[in-house]
């Protein structure tokens, strides 16, 4: 079993309501440094006998086709390591 | 002195004049209130009504659970003051933690405006005291983020505990147990997607054959009346 | 970065000492004729912001060059009406309905913005004509959308029909406006290029109406709303690429993305400064933004204005002035307002959360003139851009084929009838199932009728009406509303095709005991350039008018949308006619439904 | 200016319509080997003069009180370092 990230940003150049939103209400709540905020969609896939050769090309044309509307949005394909643990893994992190 | 019941706005609030005008028609004093002002001006009991208040673009009633007035209104209810959270108001009734559980999109993912058939299951609390117990109400939903959802123990619990205030008789968007409606312990504070204030009169109200039945249009009333003689037998 | 952007721009000195400068009107869609005019009109070559300005504002959707003389009829033939207080020309058109109140809806089209992204156009085509209702001081209280799409079954009407009624719904669900009814129809002609209509109806009390001028000298002119950002300035890239030399200028997007939670604050924000009687003239941006809004208030008030163009609240600072100026960023407002105001002004935009910003002064000097960052880039009579714009006679010509088309009558041996009773039977299923007579709840339940509490009429019903309580708490007075259209007919016969829309609609408000008393209409045609479908255009309109005089129910405001084509075949002829009705008492309405049992039914007319 | 990314995922045991749909959605187009999809939220964070010592310490407390419900929700924080190019880095791809 192979796992896939893809995580779906509107264009920067696109307007971000819901980020907005976030924006304007974190100060409100104390956390006044924010500058920007965007939000976008993740999309967590599990596939069965995934070819690992052919693995991101597939996803890219998951995100490609359905995942992402490219019209007004980016996407990012991150395929996971096999040994991966679950996705909250804070390894990711720096 | 009748009874003042309170509606709030918050930005993007869409039904409060709605819940206003229902408060009106059983003979309450209605009384706007507004998010940024923490004074509660005196009521007697508190109507967050629907909309999508910033947008519901975080999440529904994510930001205006963090409004001025809520403080307020989460102390108050926490000291037994009536609260009435319709739709995006059981959203932040839900985000503030006054009730279990979490609203997500809807089974099919669309908006859904429909009359919905509804059994009160609860009618011992403030809000509901005035329909039979098992009484049936075509009250209409309009949401899209209208799927209540909690693990089930908290499920069981608000089971166990005779906390489940209303279901669907055909379950229009995949609500954990049919649930339309919660209440917390005490009676006092209440969250339903349905909207009843949109069930007032037979003009503008869901009236006529729906589920094989003849509908009056006005089955919203009895959650206004309700509160209504609790707050005068208060 | 910034000093490169100041140095690079056209200013309106650097237009008057380079007269032979290239400048690239072509591809911002004028010829020469055109462009010759505005040096004419200026008396030299215009600086690229007044180029992108004059693009823009001459352009079809803008100036209906094309459609023009044959609107005329409407005015020239209107009924005497004593019911009409504003007509065509304004954002709106407006009735008096009795008891001191005034209605006020139009129908606009979005149809090529939604087949590209279906979702954003659809929901930032409710959201423009929302705003233009809004603007004549009322307040939103219903909306309709009449839409067309190729064959249900096509793989692309799966991809476009779910994104518009997600996006019709989605946006007006959001601001709180109900959906009162609409269309759904599929044909294949509306495959390439489907047709998002949209219709909004306002109430406001008849000595509250709102105009669109700029009227007395140190007026304020105040922008408010969504910040200005790079959207729908496609065309003004072509002058931006003048500017950035190197990197090319930053990524436009190519749609317009909506927020109705802002149009909802927006509304809000603007009633309550209605009420206070804050603003002395309004305009909303919607196409042209920045450009339509200021050259439409400066030509209809004392017809001058200054304005600094770099205090507009910019999204994204590396837009040029040239494409502030053609931005289409939704939910923007301008209104005029008196200095001793403004502090009012500006506290009720506080209370909402509302950006605003004074960026300009009305003047007497009959001048439209913009600064950017101290230097002038555009100095023009606004009467030039909004009112003198070209005007063309388009030829045309009844199309060749259209004899054959009418002789063309089923026969009998070609569209036999059900003999039997089982082939009736057949045929009732096939009727009823078909795409066009389908039951719509899957599209009308994501659609919320109910919200405001006034919805007499809803889904289901041949009209939608409802109660005028938003502007006269308790009252019983109401307006019904049907928009209807059939490309078939109009095809066949556009004259007459017209009028049978009109007909239709006007029978849908009067079967429900309201009293028609205006109409609106939105004409989706396809190219102008094509002397077939200039031959419907005026077909359609000469019947419209006719109708319309016949039935003593003027034409109130509309809406023309040209170039619905795929490749070169245009779509049928589809006017879109709106017809608004009063009725006196909302509880006598009658509804289309069999409401108990014993009722008699009669049949009238033959 | 330092940059944030808040990740956040129902919690495994709440339904997931969002994902399901796109599960359901995937083998029409062609894309059969997908066994699980779950849908969630991305938001790139900016902020201004943040101390890189308290950074992920704001940043959580901004997920816990605002983006996510942590009645239905899991949330993970990745401090992006300061010389990431633009969140469409490929570089954190496998
Ligand atoms: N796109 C739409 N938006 C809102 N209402 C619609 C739409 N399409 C159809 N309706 C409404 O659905 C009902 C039935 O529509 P339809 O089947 O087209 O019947 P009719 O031919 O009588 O107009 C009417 O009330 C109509 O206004």
């Amino acid at each position: 079993m192979a796992r896939v990230l893809v995580d779906v940003m509107l264009k920067p150049e696109i307007l971000d309501p819901q980020g907005q939103a976030v924006q304007r209400a974190l100060p409100r709540m104390g956390f006044d440094s924010v500058t920007n905020v965007r939000q976008g969609k993740r999309f967590e896939l599990e596939l069965a006998d995934a070819d690992p050769a052919t693995l991101r090309a597939t996803a890219e044309q998951m995100a490609e086709k359905l995942l992402a509307n490219t019209v007004i949005e980016d996407f990012k394909v991150t395929v996971l390591p096999a040994d991966a643990g679950d996705t909250d893994n804070r390894a990711e992190s720096a | 002195m009748p009874a003042r019941i309170g509606v709030v706005t918050f930005p993007g609030t869409l039904d409060d004049q709605q819940a206003l005008r229902a408060a009106a028609a059983v003979g309450a004093e209605p009384v706007a209130l507004w998010h940024k002002d923490r004074d509660l001006h005196q009521v007697d009991a508190v109507v967050l009504p629907g909309g999508f208040s910033y947008g519901d673009y975080l999440r529904a009633g994510a930001i205006a659970r963090f409004s001025p007035v809520m403080d307020t209104i989460i102390d108050a209810a926490r000291g037994g003051l009536p609260v009435l959270g319709i739709c995006n108001g059981f959203q932040v009734l839900c985000e503030a933690h006054l009730l279990e559980g979490a609203m997500i999109r809807n089974g099919d993912l669309h908006f859904i405006n429909r009359d919905v058939a509804l059994r009160i299951e609860n009618n011992r609390t403030a809000w509901t005291s005035d329909y039979e117990a098992g009484a049936q109400a075509v009250i209409p939903i309009k949401n899209v983020d209208g799927r209540f959802v909690a693990d089930e123990r908290t499920l069981d619990a608000l089971e166990a505990e005779g906390r489940v205030l209303a279901r669907y008789l055909a379950n229009p968007n995949g609500a954990a147990r049919d649930i339309a409606g919660i209440t917390n312990a005490a009676g006092n504070v209440v969250g339903l997607m349905p909207h009843p204030e949109y069930a007032i009169d037979e003009l503008t109200g869901p009236a006529g054959f729906i589920e094989n039945r003849r509908v009056p249009g006005t089955d919203g009333l009895p959650f206004f009346t309700s509160i209504l003689k609790s707050l005068v037998s208060a | 970065m910034f000093e490169d952007t100041a140095v690079a721009f056209d200013t309106v000195a650097k237009a008057a000492a380079t007269p032979e400068a290239k400048q690239p009107y072509r591809e911002l869609g004028m010829t020469e004729d055109e462009y010759l005019r505005v040096r004419e009109i200026l008396g030299r070559r215009p600086s690229s912001s007044e180029l992108a300005m004059y693009s823009v504002m001459w352009s079809e959707h803008c100036s209906y060059k094309s459609s023009r003389v044959h609107l005329k009829q409407f005015g020239e033939k209107a009924p005497k009406t004593a019911a009409l207080l504003v007509g065509p020309g304004e954002n709106a058109g407006v009735v008096d309905v009795g008891e001191g109140l005034a209605v006020t809806f139009k129908v606009e089209s979005h149809n090529h913005p939604s087949y590209v992204e279906p979702y954003q156009g659809a929901a930032t085509g409710v959201g423009g004509i929302v705003r233009d209702i809004l603007t004549m001081g009322a307040r939103p209280i219903a909306v309709m959308d009449p839409l067309r799409f190729g064959p249900a079954e096509a793989p692309d009407t799966a991809r476009v029909l779910p994104g518009v009624v997600a996006g019709v719904g989605g946006y007006g669900n959001c601001l709180g406006v109900p959906n009162i009814g609409g269309e759904i129809v599929f044909d294949p002609c509306y495959l390439g290029n489907p047709l998002v209509n949209a219709l909004c109806v306002g109430v406001m009390r008849a000595d509250e109406i709102k105009l669109a001028k700029a009227p007395g000298p140190g007026n304020q002119v105040i922008l408010f709303g969504a910040r200005t950002g790079g959207d729908g300035i496609g065309g003004a890239s072509v002058l931006a690429s003048a500017t950035f030399d190197e990197d090319g200028p930053a990524k436009r997007p190519s749609v317009q993305v909506g927020d109705p939670f802002m149009e909802k604050v927006l509304i809000e924000c603007c009633l309550e400064i209605f009420a206070a009687d804050l603003v002395v003239g309004i305009q909303d941006l919607g196409a042209a933004g920045l450009t339509c809004s200021t050259t439409e208030l400066a030509a209809a008030g004392t017809g001058g204005m200054d304005v600094w163009l770099d205090r507009a609240p910019l999204r994204d600072s590396t837009l040029t002035p040239e494409e502030v100026l053609m931005s289409e960023s939704q939910e923007r407002m301008m209104a005029v307002v008196e200095p001793a105001k403004v502090e009012a002004f500006l506290a009720v935009c506080e209370k909402w959360d509302v950006t605003a910003t004074a960026l300009g002064e009305v003047t007497d000097t009959g001048r439209l003139r913009m600064w950017w960052h101290g230097e002038v880039i555009v100095d023009v009579p606004p009467r030039t851009l909004a009112h003198e714009g070209p005007v063309y006679n388009r030829p045309f010509a009844r199309p060749e084929w259209q004899d054959a088309l009418q002789a063309d009558v089923p026969t009998a041996a070609r569209l036999r009838r059900p003999a039997s009773a089982d082939e009736l039977r057949e045929t009732l299923v096939n009727l009823v199932g078909s795409p066009n007579l389908a039951d719509k709840t899957w599209a009308l339940e994501q659609y919320d009728h109910r919200v405001q509490g006034n919805t007499v009429l809803g889904h289901g019903e041949d009209s939608g009406m409802v109660r005028l309580d938003a502007a006269l708490p308790g009252t019983s007075l109401g307006v019904a509303l049907s928009t209807d259209g059939n490309g078939r007919f109009a095809k066949l016969d556009p004259y007459a095709g017209a009028q049978l829309a009109l007909a239709e609609a006007y029978r849908n408000v009067a079967a429900t005991g309201a009293r028609p008393l205006a109409v609106t209409d939105c004409l989706n045609f396809g190219s102008p350039e094509d002397p077939d479908v200039m031959w419907q255009f005026a077909e359609a309109c000469r019947g419209l008018a006719d109708a319309c005089l016949e039935l003593g129910t003027p034409v109130t405001g509309g809406n023309v949308s040209f170039y619905n084509q795929t490749g070169e075949v245009n779509i049928h002829p589809t006017p879109v006619v709106g017809v608004l009705g009063v009725i006196d008492d909302v509880d006598r309405r009658t509804r289309s439904a069999f409401e108990r049992e014993g009722e008699i039914l009669l049949l009238l007319g033959d």
